[in-house]
């Protein structure tokens, strides 16, 4: 093909557009729609798996040292904990904090009743481990992580909420699982809609296609303005997705951050920020906008060239 | 250039349009298809073009031979023919210039031999001041005209014609009618279909009847030269 | 029946079609319609279906005021009207009878008087075994017989024929014309726009030539009574 | 209209589905995929809000009674309990009951370390409160139940956990709000969709449209073949979708079943069962189908009506 019919070609496709308004408007309206949904889910899906995430490291892993541990030792193992993979933070509870600790929370139960029980077991009498408490990276390898701790020198046993932390591995699993299961089936979804759409768009111009077969143009010539004409759809659907999606996002952002006291605006810090997610919603709405708008409706017309 | 043989058609309801249908037209012909309403003239140029397929016999068409032809050489087979349809099938979303015009892009013709060739194909059809309209917007004759045009713009060795005057008063009928003579006088094939009998018997040309699907009839032309045709040359090269 | 009374018609593009156009035809008269190709015999029919609206002057259809004519009543009056299109019109995904049977369901007929009354019209224009063919299976002619069948079927009190032999050979076309005569001569009104100048000078009707949107000749009927009547109303009555 | 002709025109909208083969393809896939989608999500947005009801009902308030309260006034209480509103069960816990799930606990604590810390604190001595461990039904209430509790003869005071039941109750709400609210935008979307779908339908279909009406059809006339065509359609597209969210649901609940251990066993009781939900589901399945489809293409056609 030459240059100057290429040109021609494409110029076509996207007057195309402007001629076939009602259904380039309802087209776009669909692929929008379609990109929306599937955005919308993929965002859920990404908070909820943070979300997960957030309550799997307020979970401690606390690692006992032995009772007549020295200062020598305590900074060895904290030393040896540092080397251990898949730790994200540790922070050492001495004797004197643990004691302090469970006294003040003893003397918090029923009124203050046995407020007094631990009286006398301060100093070297004090029956409590120093302790590290830590914050372990990916939750699903937590046996593996308390293993080696528990072999480090100077430590006496190693506690890991292990019953607990099978439940937000398995939560977590089935939030990934479900959210992004959730997300593929409304893609899927999205796709046979937007392939339907453009099925009926592309039959409702079948005659069009026809007349040009038998003016003798070749397949490609009348497959590429359907290319540049779907493509450029598909980009003006993106377009328009990212900037819903976008913008319902930043509202949610702002409506978190404003509501002030209780449990949501601790949601704040567990949100994806959106400064980490446009780039790549953009991008991914861009090429599967394009792929789905431009190949979807050169395959569309396949049936229609067969004369 | 178009050869026929033994060419049956029989269509999925089981109407038969064509059978033993034997005709052979040579380059430069000029030859009027005469038939009934329903008797398969429509049918034959449908085959001509691929449109349908032969159900027995062979179709040779400017050396492609229709029991071989690969799906990609359609197009190009397809280009060989200009073709006026009995319903136009003119693009509706195109203008009247747009619709000559697209026939000579399909070949990859310059842009700028297009520019100079459509607006002198839409004036031989008398149409030069409708090039903006859209079919939709022009009158049944008028419509006519732009597939003529259509069919002429990119110099095909065969000009197929369905009715090419069935909305055209007969003034304006004759005039396209001694185009098309002018034509085929400078080595293009036209075929013309029609049901208008007078009309064909002024040009003393070579008359095919078909009946029932047959070739019933094929009279050689008058061998004297027809006295329109000094006029018709004329008119075509305006 | 039909009146006219200074229309213009000036299409949104800024073509005239139409101007002080003039013109009256009442109750059982036949009427031919004569024009070059874009004089507007289309636009003239497309304003008595009310399809397109006049930009100035008045039209009367059937006692239908289209200046005061309310959105509701327009179906009423168009049911008066049986029209054969230029284009023919046919519904694509009803067969032959269906498109036939529409008009007379549209007005409630009772589905047994359908019955008899479809394959009548069909036999009328000789396409009795065509009734279970789609539009796209049938041939030019036969599509523009069924468009006639359909506008004859619910026996309106004026029929509109836009080019119906366009498409038609001679003799058909005349036994056509005949059939159109014999009907008018039962009261209905029938208009015949025509590009077949010959074909309407046979029958010695009023004729009405239409040139650049003006009436510019209307000749009366020959008042001698015409040869090929007692022919005529044995075909229609076949 | 006589009643031959509404016959004719509902068959002649019946056969159009089977005539407009692609497109009522189409139309059935858009609608179905629609209608698929908010289904999903209302009923994940149903179990979501059940799950939280769950979560709420684990949170007991406690209505501790004076510590001499004899039998009849316990028995007194629990009958002012019974008549308190907004209350699910109350389970009695006497002191003594109290005591050893306090020694329990506590010797749980660090090795046993202070198992015998409550030594002596038996019969007479124990200075631990009988109490009513009170489930609330709506969480929103609690401070009016709490309220109320306290006022009863024979009640020393109550504990609440109202920091928790505030975070419930909100999360309640942002788990409302959010899920129907995905479910209205989805719904949305699903019109968007549809609405588009059914326009590119009709406006393939405007030249029979239009040709009906120059032969005197009127506007109901032409109408009512789309408005069943739609309506059937509409049907169709709910049985289906209704079929595929069932079983996707059925699904589920058999994989949750099946999960044998774990934390997503215990989810099997709180997940929305069947039974409760499919005859809701396919009403509004099929209403709403019938009501898209049918009034949808009906009102799609407006515009094409205006010849
Ligand atoms: N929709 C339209 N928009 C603009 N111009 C139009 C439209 N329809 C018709 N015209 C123009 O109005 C003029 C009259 O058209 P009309 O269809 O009435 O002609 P006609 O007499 O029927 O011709 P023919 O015999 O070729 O059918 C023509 O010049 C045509 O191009
Ligand atoms: N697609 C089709 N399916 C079934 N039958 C068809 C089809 N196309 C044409 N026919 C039938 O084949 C026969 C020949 O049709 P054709 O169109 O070739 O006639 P024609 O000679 O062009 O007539 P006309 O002068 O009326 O255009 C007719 O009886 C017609 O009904
Ligand atoms: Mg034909
Ligand atoms: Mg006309």
């Amino acid at each position: 093909m030459s240059i100057s019919g290429f040109r021609y070609l494409t110029k076509q496709g996207l007057s195309n557009i402007a001629r076939n308004k009602l259904m380039s408007f309802a087209s776009i309206g669909v692929l929008t729609a379609c990109l929306v949904i599937t955005g919308v889910a993929a965002l859920m899906s990404l908070n909820v798996g943070k979300f997960v995430d957030y309550l799997g490291a307020q979970n401690k892993v606390i690692v006992y040292l032995k009772l007549d541990a020295d200062d020598a030792t305590i900074e060895s193992a904290k030393q040896a904990i540092g080397g251990v993979p898949n730790i994200l933070s540790s922070t050492y509870v001495s004797k004197e904090d643990a004691l302090n600790e469970t006294k003040s929370w003893i003397s918090g139960y029923d009124n203050g009743a046995y407020a007094n029980v631990l009286d006398g077991y301060e100093g070297d009498n004090n029956p409590l481990y120093a302790s590290f408490r830590v914050t372990v990276d990916d939750l699903s390898k937590i046996k593996d992580t308390v293993a080696e701790l528990a072999k480090l020198p100077g430590v006496d046993f190693v506690d890991a909420p292990s019953d607990l932390a099978g439940t937000l591995v398995s939560l977590k699993r089935a939030v990934n699982i479900g959210g992004w299961g959730l997300v593929a089936v409304l893609a899927a979804v999205s796709l046979v809609v937007i392939h339907n759409t453009i099925r009926i768009t592309v039959f409702a111009r079948r005659k069009e296609i026809n007349i040009m077969k038998f003016v003798g143009a070749t397949n490609g010539f009348i497959r590429l303005p359907f290319l540049v004409e779907g493509t450029a759809i598909g980009l003006i659907s993106a377009a328009l997705a990212f900037g819903v999606v976008s913008g319902a996002y930043i509202g949610v952002l702002e409506a978190v951050s404003r509501a002030g006291t209780g449990w949501l605006s601790s949601l704040y810090f567990t949100i994806v920020d959106y400064n980490s997610v446009w780039s790549l919603l953009l991008g991914v709405f861009l090429v599967s906008g394009a792929l789905i708008g431009g190949v979807g409706s050169a395959a569309s017309i396949r049936r229609h060239l067969k004369v | 250039m178009i050869e026929f043989k033994g060419v049956k058609k029989e269509y999925p309801g089981g109407n038969v349009a064509l059978d033993d249908f034997n005709l052979r037209i040579d380059r430069g012909e000029f030859v009027f298809v005469l038939g009934h309403s329903g008797a398969g003239k429509s049918t034959f140029l449908k085959l001509i073009l691929h449109e349908e397929m032969a159900t027995e016999g062979k179709i040779v068409v400017n050396g492609y031979d229709f029991t071989r032809i690969k799906n990609r050489q359609i197009p190009y087979m397809r280009r060989s023919l200009g073709v006026v349809f009995q319903d136009f099938r003119l693009i509706p979303t195109m203008t009247a210039y747009e619709n000559v015009a697209f026939a000579m892009r399909v070949t990859n013709v310059p842009e700028r031999r297009i520019r100079s060739r459509v607006p002198y194909v839409l004036n031989l059809v008398g149409l030069q001041d409708r090039a903006r309209s859209y079919p939709a917007e022009m009158s049944g004759g008028e419509q006519q005209r732009i597939a003529l045009a259509r069919a002429l713009v990119h110099s095909p060795p065969i000009i197929i014609a369905d009715e090419p005057t069935g909305n055209i008063d007969p003034e304006l009928s004759v005039e396209i009618m001694e185009l098309l003579c002018a034509i085929s006088k400078v080595g293009t094939t036209v075929v013309v279909v029609t049901h208008e009998q007078e009309l064909a018997a002024q040009f003393h040309q070579r008359t095919v009847y078909i009946d029932k699907g047959r070739v019933v009839s094929d009279s050689c032309p008058v061998p004297s030269r027809p006295t329109f045709l000094a006029h018709g040359t004329g008119e075509a090269s305006r």
